[in-house]
């Protein structure tokens, strides 16, 4: 008798009440996926007990277009892929260029990297933090933070003349020398930059809504983050002190002094405080360098034509969004062999299901807002 | 002026209305509606009554049976999806066990 | 002579006048306040809102209609037509209907019903059909959630409103507005002193009905891409919107009404404070005077002579505002002054709380669902009975025990404020005795 | 009172024509909304009747209130699967007839009685005009008793409604 039990609906169409589970598709037209992501959600109610990324939507194959390029042409591509921290890409592609060719960009190339590397890490937890903040349903951040952000994009632009995809750096240090009111241009953005943030934590840090959607929601504990992999501000705000730029410093970070922001908990609100303190810290190092930035050569001795040893390199930087790591195999022809990106987004997006489950659809946009992903990094 | 018979008419038709719903239909939930139109001609007949003797006993009377369609409406729909939540189907002659 | 024709024309004409103006205006109120929230939200926001139609935007509204008006009327190939069709309609019709009981100053009211407020509140809540019938019928996913939410929303926080709503009924002892209005000013004070935790729960309860956000959930963009209007466009569209406007608009007006003395100026009783009776006078010159002060520096010349013509208008209204103050046109037309100032204060009041609406708005970051039940069945609805109560309470002391108004009222309240925050602590702490969300 | 009249009349059709549908219509909504039409035309009719205070009672409660729990059912239940069933049980026919019976009985009792009610005008309509307050003396005085079961009669149905429709205990 018991057994004649009717089955329950169980594709998703069917019925909102009457299954068990059922299947809700987000994106890839959606506007809180941030990009063409595609999360397929299995829900019981409004409880999420499953999903599953679908990404690739934006694949441009990026990784083998290195492969026909030789090693300055191909240094243009990597801004597209973290469109919203373009100069940290290339940073990162610049400096395991210069490994693999075993040089390093003069002294005064790399301050000034640290300079604009530090500044782009400030726009993008800007642009973050606005974004964010909208998907949460909080509107006026979002054009507080553009505000700030527009500074720093016109930084760029009188620096290089691009505002976005700037392609700032070169291998063997920099193509422009910086501009003569860089160091007052950097200074008048970042002295009350600090008043800045605490201006969008009293819109958002004591608001008891926005406590409530952020505390506790997408707990990454400090042994799962590392199991997956996580990094950035995902590892730092489930409590682990773990920042390249401290670990292996590169260009010029050995010579500031600046904190590591940890948070506790993991969740969204921790990882919410670890990024606005990451822009307090970052105005700071900006702040240190402009202040002795020293005289010498912008660019160091490379040739024309790149043509380094056969061998392979692994050169990470901390991108804003986490370890931003190249992979170069080079068979000592004037391309590289392989060129392999380990992007933060892919690999934080990696632990979104295990954030995800037992929260509600709601929650969906809110972890997808505190991973920090952009889709040209995932999917390249 | 209207009689008031024609009051009277008006809730038997609704009633009449509503009976044939509920014995004809199979779907419970227009079962359940129909059941509240019943109801609904029965409060026509008890202000038309209370019209005419000009006292507000009638409306008294027509305010608890709304508040009793009320608690039928959420009981009745609170069995209705349970019993579709275990069975998948609204309809009623295939009500027939009776224990699971 | 004169007084028999202005009778007559009050008994009969004015009704259908204001039941006119009503429908006429309504849609151009709603497209203003559009512009209103848009240019509110701009400033909050550092930027300028729209510019470009009209000088500062003015003509905006009116543009925007005609997109609509103009715009593809696309109805889904699976929808079921004829709801989807209807759905929009319901929901401006009940929204203008709640307004007809309304009394927008002593004149302008169609009907003084027996069981005004009641009507209001109820007529208004049917535009929930229009909600939930649009997102079932759009055959989508996200119109059907947003529906739900919508209806589930509306059920749960009407409860809170309409408890609300009953303690200030308790305080006026009729359910007319105008009698309502009337018995503030036999009071002395506004309701809102009164009784200032009903005012709390209904203003929190009105934005949940209204669907604004902190609780815009049924429209959340960022889960629901626009609830239940999501498959709606063009001028059905805009139907819904305008239904959400006027709802605004009847919510603000139920709060003026109840809480916030409706069309009495404030201080109405005291002769001293009568040199308020300028201040309509004073703010339309003020605000005509600016329009002038910008008119110059507009670019092209027909926005010079609209920005003048705009500010001419608004100098008219404040002198036909300034007449009835002339002693001469006072005894002419006494019942001017109540009706043309009774109609300003009303709708500055309306304004003021739909602009403490668009304040939070911009403000507030979104309730999650379970988050916004929470608060409704929690914390709102217990806190709205022990409101009542308190009045109650207030009541017996102040009319049975003799008690004067200033400890009797003031009393309750705290015990009221008392309760509330018990009611806080102990939520926060079910709340993390039980959380919604968690491991499965 | 020509007026009275045709919105009598105008309600009364309103409302029986909606009923029929209700009970005929295929799709579950379309009948739902035209219950809603029937109980606010049967509003109408208590408006016409001066019972203002039943009208809003009737507005709010059932079509505000009742209505709104009927299309949240139905919404949340699967539409598709009912469309294409049989709408009518198999003994249709004689329900249908049995019910015409009683219709038909029921015409009679009234047409034969109605000599018997109280004829020539129903009490003025000024002495129901605060319906109102009518209503709320009645209610508290003499029905107190009934008006405390209802209440507690409501407490017991909601409660008993969460309990059916909550999953698994």
């Amino acid at each position: 008798m018991a057994d004649e039990r009717i089955p329950f609906a169980t594709h998703a169409e069917s019925t909102v009440l009457g299954a068990d589970e059922i299947v809700l598709n987000m994106g890839p037209q959606h506007p809180s996926t941030h990009g063409v992501l595609r999360v397929k959600l299995r829900l019981d109610g409004e409880k999420v007990i499953g999903s599953e990324c679908v990404i690739g939507y934006l694949h441009r194959g990026v990784e083998k277009i290195a492969e026909h390029r030789s090693y300055q042409q191909f240094a243009p591509y990597v801004d597209r892929m973290d469109y919203v921290a373009a100069v940290s890409n290339g940073l990162g592609y610049c400096e395991a260029v210069e490994k693999l060719l075993g040089t390093e960009a003069p002294l005064r190339a790399r301050v000034i990297r640290v300079i604009l590397t530090e500044l782009q890490r400030i726009a993008s937890h800007l642009f973050w933090l606005g974004t964010h903040a909208l998907d949460i349903g909080a509107l006026t951040p979002l054009f507080y933070c553009l505000r700030e952000r527009e500074e720093i994009l016109k930084i760029f632009e009188k620096y290089c003349g691009a505002r976005l995809t700037t392609h700032a750096f070169r291998i063997g240090g920099l193509q422009y020398e910086a501009y003569d009111e860089l160091e007052k241009d950097v200074e008048r953005f970042c002295k009350p930059f600090d008043k800045r943030v605490d201006e969008y934590e009293s819109l958002l840090t004591e608001n008891r809504i926005w406590v409530g959607r952020t505390k506790g929601i997408g707990v990454l504990t400090a042994k799962e983050a590392i199991d997956y992999g996580a990094s950035g501000p995902v590892i730092r705000a489930s409590g682990v002190k773990w920042d390249i730029r401290k670990a292996m410093p590169y260009a010029a970070y050995d010579l500031y002094k600046f904190e590591i922001p940890t948070g506790q908990n993991g969740d969204t609100y921790d990882r919410y405080i670890v990024r606005l303190e990451e822009m307090r810290q970052s105005r700071l190092i900006c702040l240190q360098a402009i202040e002795n930035i020293p005289t010498g050569p912008i660019m160091g001795k490379v040739g024309k034509v790149l043509k380094p040893p056969p061998g392979e390199v692994y050169h990470a930087i901390e991108a804003p969004k986490g370890e931003l790591g190249y992979y170069i195999v080079s068979d000592g022809t004037t391309q590289p062999y392989r060129v392999r990106i380990r992007p933060p987004s892919l690999i934080n997006l990696e632990a979104f299901d295990k954030m995800i489950r037992g929260h509600l659809v709601a929650d969906v946009v809110a972890i997808i807002g505190t991973l920090d992903i952009v889709l040209g990094e995932v999917d390249r | 002026m209207i009689p008031t018979s024609h009051y009277l008419f008006l809730s038997l038709a609704l009633f009449t209305i509503g009976v044939i719903g509920v014995v004809t239909r199979r779907n419970v939930i227009i079962i359940l509606m129909s059941i509240e139109l019943m109801l609904n001609a029965v409060n026509i007949n008890l202000v038309a009554f209370s019209r005419l003797v000009g006292s507000a006993e009638g409306h008294a009377f027509a305010i608890f049976i709304i508040t009793d369609a009320a608690a039928e409406a959420a009981v009745g729909l609170g069995i209705i999806i349970s019993f579709f939540r275990n069975r998948e189907t609204l309809l009623g002659d295939e009500m027939d066990l009776m224990k699971w | 002579m004169l007084m028999n024709i202005v009778h007559y024309l009050i008994s009969i004409w004015v009704p259908l006048v204001c039941a006119v103006i009503i429908v006429a205006v309504l849609p151009l109120v709603a497209g203003y306040i559009v512009l209103m929230e848009r240019k509110v939200m701009a400033d909050m926001q550092a930027r300028l809102g729209p510019m470009r139609v009209g000088p500062h935007g003015l003509l905006q509204p009116i543009a925007d209609a005609l997109k609509l008006l103009i715009k593809e009327d696309i109805i889904p190939d699976e929808a079921d037509k004829a709801i989807f069709w209807v759905a929009p309609l319901i929901s401006v019709t009940a929204g203008m209907l709640a307004m007809s009981a309304l009394a927008i100053g002593p004149w302008f009211q169609i009907a003084d019903l027996n069981v005004g407020l009641l009507f209001v509140v109820g007529i208004g809540a049917l535009g929930i059909f229009g909600i939930v019938l649009g997102g079932w019928a759009s055959n989508s996913h996200y119109s059907l959630l947003g529906a739900l939410r919508s209806a589930a929303q509306l059920v749960s926080y009407e409860t809170a409103a309409g408890m609300a709503i009953v303690g200030a009924l308790l305080l006026a002892g009729t359910l007319s507005t105008r009698e309502i209005i009337q018995a503030q000013d036999d009071y002395g004070v506004w309701f809102i002193f009164a009784a200032p935790v009903g005012f709390f729960i209904y203003v929190v309860a009105s934005i949940a009905e209204t669907n604004r956000a902190p609780f815009d959930l049924p429209e959340a963009e960022s889960e629901l891409v626009a609830g239940y209007m999501t498959e709606y466009s063009g001028f059905r569209w805009a139907l819904y919107f305008l239904a959400e406007y006027t709802n605004m608009v009847v919510v603000a007006s139920i709060a003026t009404t109840l809480f916030l003395g409706g069309w009495l100026r404030p201080f109405a009783g005291m002769p001293i404070f009568n040199f308020l009776d300028f201040f309509p006078t004073l703010l339309m010159l003020f605000v005509g005077a600016y329009c002038f002060y910008r008119a110059p520096k507009q670019p092209v010349k027909v926005q010079k002579m609209f920005m003048v013509a705009v500010g001419l208008g608004i100098f008219l209204v404040g002198a036909i505002l300034a007449a009835p103050l002339a002693p001469s046109v006072n005894s002419m037309l006494p019942g001017l002054k109540p009706g043309l100032h009774g109609a300003f204060w009303f709708l500055l009041k309306v304004g003021l709380y739909i602009y403490l609406f668009m304040w939070l708005r911009f403000t507030f970051p979104r309730y999650r669902f379970d988050q916004l039940m929470r608060l409704g069945w929690q914390f709102l609805i217990p806190l709205s009975i022990v409101n009542v109560m308190g009045i109650g309470v207030a009541l017996v002391l102040h009319r049975q025990w003799g008690w004067s108004h200033w400890t009797a009222f003031p009393l309750t309240t705290i015990a009221t404020l008392a309760v509330a925050g018990w009611l806080g602590w102990a939520d926060d702490k079910s709340e993390k005795e039980h959380p919604m969300v968690g491991e499965t | 009172m020509m007026l009275d009249q045709i919105v009598f009349y105008f309600f009364a059709t309103l409302a029986v024509i909606s009923a029929v549908l209700v009970v005929t219509r295929r799709n579950i909504v379309q009948s739902a909304i035209f219950l809603i039409t029937a109980l606010l035309a049967t509003a109408g009719i208590f408006l016409q009747l001066h019972a203002e205070f039943l009208f809003i009672v009737q507005v709010i409660l059932y079509a505000g209130g009742i209505m709104v729990l009927f299309v949240f059912v139905i919404m949340l239940i699967n539409l598709d699967l009912s469309l294409h069933q049989v709408q009518f049980n198999r003994q249709w026919w004689l329900g249908l007839l049995l019910s015409l019976v009683l219709g038909a009985q029921l015409t009679v009792a009234i047409a034969v009685g109605r000599s018997g009610l109280p004829m020539g005008e129903p009490a003025p309509a000024t002495m129901l005009e605060p319906s109102t307050q009518l209503v709320g003396k009645v209610l508290f005085t003499e029905y107190m008793l009934p008006f405390e079961v209802a209440s507690i009669l409501l407490l017991v149905a909601m409660i008993g409604a969460v309990v059916m429709a909550k999953k698994k205990v």
